[in-house]
């Protein structure tokens, strides 16, 4: 098991114990969700910036570029500059919108993304809340990001936005059962929606490993249909610069469309902290049966290192298929979920069920 | 009329849901307007509405002399700008007998090939770009630079030149000239697997174009789609063949045909031409005459005869044609170009209905249009 | 690539009524409008030559007439031709479109009518095409503009 | 003018305070004294906007080829923070108005400005955007210059321009957008002009 000097159950134990000594145990529970408040509130936000900042210098250097370098060390100013300037512009009331609506769709977008935080285990004792359904309610939870999208191409009243907010809806409604079938395939291993169990689950190797090739194959499948979720490249229908100029954001400015984009890259990085905890072991440092010199040594490196390096291995990855793969059209990305996905996942899932009843796990 | 041949004609309706693609659009490559009526993601008829950047080239030149006249041919359709100089150039030339200097023939077809590659370099980054793969634009930009720099050393300019000139060059080409083409050769051969393996091979580019917006032979005739856009269907019009120019009777060369119209064949061929270009150059280095001279005597002010007179040339995109009608004067009386983007433009209707909106960007962008030709 | 030496005699036997001048460069045949369309239609489907292929159309402002050029290749061949028509009545130019044989027609017909005026009988989208519906011809001789053409001294 | 430059905090880096002293509208700017009651968060929001110049895909034609190289591996100007360029007008903060403008194209340029959010800056690229260039005499159509049209900040002349001197205009807008005083609105910008 890993060290607990790397846990964060003493910190966080050691300010709830702090703050019941000192306030009235219902004043202390509010402290404790404002801190948590604040505490994701800036981790979004630096996040998303770093998120963005990372896309660029990985382009970048699939393009043979040097990417952003003028702005602070290396560039790394660069997307807060960005933001400054989005913070500032004029937002443009759109004659004829549907002005409710339209202001309303980024603000449910970028709540949806934030929502699902709550219930991803960063580190070992550092998770907002445990919930015993914690993988039902992410996948929940994200998927309510696409009501924000389509009342967005709705209430713009502009054809190009319409266009991509219908592609986006049928996407997502789409590739949404691939990656509950492909998460249920690990969940049957597991025999627990909670995501601390599934991390516990992990201590003897990963899933990926333990599983054989069908979770190999569960996990490739959860890669895909994930990206079309969060409607990146080459599945961005949505957004489809070169069909719809923006998709469904077309009409926004300022930081309402800086919402849109965040909420493009907090939801990159929940599908990949999914895939990280589901198949990768979460923060559980990487562990070979009974091998115990090599175990200990992996015990070292902290469990929020083990964490984030999975996270990014993935958004990597991620980015990768956005900047070398085309963009596929409407009816081939239908056709791949509804003929390919589906059937294989279903099938995958039998022979894993198959795998569990036999015990032929490690 | 052939019954494979297609019509054009457009049933408008009142309930139409259109949109309205581009002047400013990004799949468009400039101010083309394209009304495009949707039913769900299919596309039912498209009308292109063009003007957007008519600039008055055909009524300029009749206020300007012929050797004025080239720098307006340059802006026209921008990436072959040395095409469109040798087309003025050698109808002046034909008009009043004058023959050329050897070396003056190859190092215009020298040109002409490495603007022709540079030309499809920008084609291919910014096809892939419509279809979606970004990183595309980047990799031809990157083997484009190579060829501008030839031209750089040797101009002083990147993209128009102005250096064909009526008799002959502008000036003499840089002492470096045929060495850099061979470093070009050399390091694009190298290149070029990369871009099968980035796009050629992938499998969702395939499925992108493959049967996608097939042209039959005889609507490539009917249309008049020259250049790489008609090869693909199998209309063999390349005019370095049929009606040759310059030096290109003396060189060996194959016509590109792909068969099945399709925007894929449309993509090979310009792919294949590539090499065929490069094969060009090695041999067009090799037969390059020494010396120094680069321009017939002429006198400054050309006055052609009275009289017509017509010349074909193929430009990386398709057949120019210059078509001058002269009164003795320096200026002539009436000049036309036949634009080979024009007439491939215009098969965007019949290519692109009842298929899907993303189709229609990968036709467009097979189709490889410069906006400025079709306009003048 | 045969060529057919003898296009002249081709086109006199076509065009019996048109008159038939080998021109510096192609043969050239000049016709009268209201037989453009037949004569076009006869050289499209000619048996031994046919002219499938419509290069280029367009016109010339000669003052004190408008000509059609119609360039055109067999693509069997490679021979071209030129046809050729007057329109003698500059105010009511008006000529048989010939869209119906070769397609490409269309679009060279709608420049020719915006730039010079010209209008095609039988076209069945004819409108302007570069300018704005109430601008001028420009490229007709006539067409006056004195803020932006000067004329240079010759 | 050095230590002026420096006092204004109008400085771009990696390049020479020296090669910018040539502008006539920056020395305009700054004589107008608009940067005597700067603050802390103006010059944050000014740093902010001039390091982050998203441009509009828009190009008529030539200029737009140079435009695009000047992304390309070998200018990247993504080192400058300008590589996001978007598609819809609402999103961009400049537009390069890449080529010839003809009299059918001005109304949809005017509404593409129109739609822009403020801030918004202009750079006029390449000699048919400066003065109509090539096409001013003896054509029918072409407007002479896009500052008939809509008002210009950088103006960058050549036919067409090389990516330096679109790179270097780049610089100069963004000097621009540090000297300026950050809350002002473009009509209020023009009256000032």
């Amino acid at each position: 098991m890993i060290l607990e000097i790397y846990s964060f159950s003493s910190l966080t134990e050691a300010i709830d114990t702090a703050l019941n000594n000192s306030m009235a145990p219902w004043l202390a529970t509010l402290t404790e969700l404002v801190i948590i408040g604040i505490v994701f509130l800036s981790f979004y936000a630096l996040l998303g910036l770093f998120l963005v900042y990372l896309e660029r210098k990985v382009c970048a250097v699939m393009q043979n570029r040097i990417g952003p370098n003028r702005v602070g060390k290396w560039g790394l100013l660069q997307t807060i500059a960005d933001l400054i300037k989005l913070l500032m512009k004029e937002l443009i009331p759109i004659k004829n919108a549907d002005q409710f609506l339209f202001n309303l769709a980024p603000y449910i977008v970028i709540a949806a993304s934030f929502m699902a935080m709550a219930a991803l285990p960063f580190a070992k004792g550092l998770q907002a809340i445990d919930l015993n359904v914690g993988l039902f309610y992410i996948m929940a939870v994200s998927s309510l990001g696409v009501v924000g999208i389509l009342i967005a191409g709705w209430s713009s009243n502009s054809k190009y936005s319409l266009v991509g907010a219908m592609r986006s809806g049928a996407q997502i409604i789409s590739y949404e059962l691939s990656v509950g079938l492909s998460l249920l395939s690990i969940v049957i291993f597991t025999g627990s929606l909670q995501l601390s169990d599934i991390v516990a689950s992990q201590a003897d190797g990963w899933w990926i490993f333990k599983g054989h090739i069908p979770a190999f194959f569960a996990f490739v499948i959860y890669l895909v249909a994930g990206t079309a979720e969060i409607n990146r490249g080459p599945f961005d229908l949505a957004e489809a610069e070169s069909e719809l100029t923006a998709g469904f954001h077309t009409e926004y400015s300022g930081i309402k469309f800086a919402f849109f984009f965040l909420a493009e890259y907090i939801n990159m990085f929940i599908v990949a902290a999914v895939a990280a905890t589901v198949f990768f072991g979460g923060w559980m440092p990487f562990h070979i049966g009974n091998w115990q010199g090599f175990n200990a040594v992996m015990d070292y490196i902290p469990s929020i290192v083990w964490f984030f390096g999975k996270t990014f291995f993935i958004i990597y990855l991620i980015m990768w298929f956005k900047w070398t793969f085309p963009r596929l059209r409407i009816d081939q990305l239908l056709t791949l979920e509804w003929k390919y996905l589906l059937p294989l996942n279903l099938i995958n899932t039998v022979i894993i069920a198959f795998i569990v009843l036999m015990g032929w796990y490690f | 009329m052939s019954k494979d041949v297609v019509t054009n004609i457009i049933l408008r309706d009142d309930e139409d849901y259109i949109i309205n693609m581009g002047p400013q659009h990004p799949s468009t490559h400039g101010v083309l307007r394209l009304e495009v009526c949707l039913n769900g993601e299919t596309v039912k008829y498209v009308v292109p509405h063009i003007g957007y950047i008519h600039r008055g080239i055909e009524k300029m030149c009749e206020y300007d002399t012929y050797k004025q006249i080239i720098h307006l041919t340059d802006r026209m359709d921008y990436l072959s700008a040395h095409m469109n100089n040798e087309a003025v150039s050698l109808l002046v030339e034909n008009a009043l007998g004058i023959e050329v200097p050897e070396r003056v023939k190859y190092i215009r077809a020298a040109l002409n090939e490495l603007n022709r590659i540079a030309s499809h370099h920008l084609w291919w980054s910014a096809f892939g770009m419509d279809l979606g793969a970004l990183t595309t634009f980047f990799y031809g930009l990157r083997d484009r630079e190579k060829i501008l720099d030839i031209f750089d050393e040797s101009f002083g300019s990147r993209l128009l030149h102005s250096f064909v000139t009526p008799g002959g060059l502008m000036h003499d080409v840089h002492p470096n000239f045929r060495k850099n083409i061979l470093e070009f050769v050399k390091y694009f051969r190298k290149k070029l697997p990369e871009y099968k393996k980035l796009l050629t091979d992938n499998i969702i580019f395939q499925n992108r174009t493959k049967g996608i917006g097939v042209m039959s032979k005889e609507t490539a005739i009917a249309f008049g789609v020259t250049g790489p856009s008609g090869r693909g269907s199998g209309f063999s019009c390349d005019v370095r063949k049929i009606a040759p120019y310059g030096i290109y009777d003396q060189l060996e060369f194959n016509e590109v045909l792909y068969s099945n119209g399709d925007s894929f064949d449309r993509y090979m061929v310009r792919m294949d031409e590539m090499v065929e270009s490069m094969n060009l150059l090695e041999q067009i280095v090799d037969k390059m005459p020494e010396g120094t001279e680069f321009t017939a005597k002429m006198k400054p002010i050309v006055k052609l005869p009275e009289g017509e007179y017509f010349q074909r040339v193929e430009t990386a995109r398709g057949e120019l044609d210059v078509f001058v009608v002269s009164d003795g004067k320096k200026h002539p009386y009436r000049m036309r170009f036949r634009s080979p983007n024009f007439s491939n433009m215009f098969t965007l209707n019949i290519l692109g209905r009842g298929l899907k909106i993303a189709d229609l960007v990968a036709i467009s962008g097979s189709l490889d249009l410069v906006i400025p030709d079709i306009d003048r | 690539m045969e060529k057919n030496t003898d296009l002249t005699a081709l086109l006199a036997k076509i065009a019996p009524q048109g008159e038939v001048v080998q021109g510096n460069q192609f043969p050239e045949l000049t016709i009268s409008a209201g037989q453009l369309f037949e004569i076009a239609e006869k050289l499209k489907n000619c048996k031994e030559v046919p002219f499938d292929f419509l290069m280029d159309l367009t016109a010339i402002d000669f003052e004190t007439k408008f000509t059609v050029v119609y360039h055109l290749e067999s693509t069997k061949t490679h021979d071209v031709v030129v046809l050729r028509t007057d329109l003698p009545d500059r105010n009511h130019a008006e000529v048989e479109t010939v869209s119906g044989l070769w397609p490409a027609a269309e679009f060279m017909e709608r420049e020719v009518f915006d730039l010079f005026g010209i209008r095609f009988k039988n076209h069945h989208d004819l409108r302007r095409l570069f300018m704005e519906d109430d601008y001028g011809h420009p490229l007709r001789k006539d067409f006056k503009d004195d803020i932006n053409l000067i004329e240079y001294p010759n | 003018m050095e230590e002026r430059s420096v006092e204004m905090g109008v400085k771009i880096k990696s390049m020479k305070n020296e090669d910018f002293k040539d502008n006539q509208t920056l020395e305009d700017l700054k004589e107008l004294g608009d940067s005597v009651f700067l603050t802390t968060m103006k010059d944050l929001l000014k740093w902010g906007r001039s390091n982050s110049i998203w441009p509009l895909t828009f190009a008529t034609s030539c200029c737009g080829i140079e435009m695009m190289a000047a992304g390309a591996p070998r200018f990247d100007f993504a080192r400058f923070g300008v590589e996001v360029y978007r598609a819809t007008p609402r999103q961009a903060d400049v537009i390069v108005v890449a080529g010839t403008i003809v009299r059918k194209m001005v109304p949809v340029l005017k509404r593409l400005y129109d739609q822009m959010a403020e801030p918004k800056y202009v750079i006029a690229m390449g000699a048919c955007a400066v003065s109509g260039g090539p096409f001013m005499y003896n054509t029918y159509s072409v407007v002479r210059g896009v500052d008939h049209v809509i008002p210009v900040d950088v103006y960058i002349p050549g036919c067409p321009p090389r990516p330096e001197a679109l790179l270097y205009g780049i610089m100069q807008l963004q000097r621009k957008i540090k000297a300026e005083a950050p809350a002002l609105k473009t009509s209020e910008k023009n009256n000032k002009k």
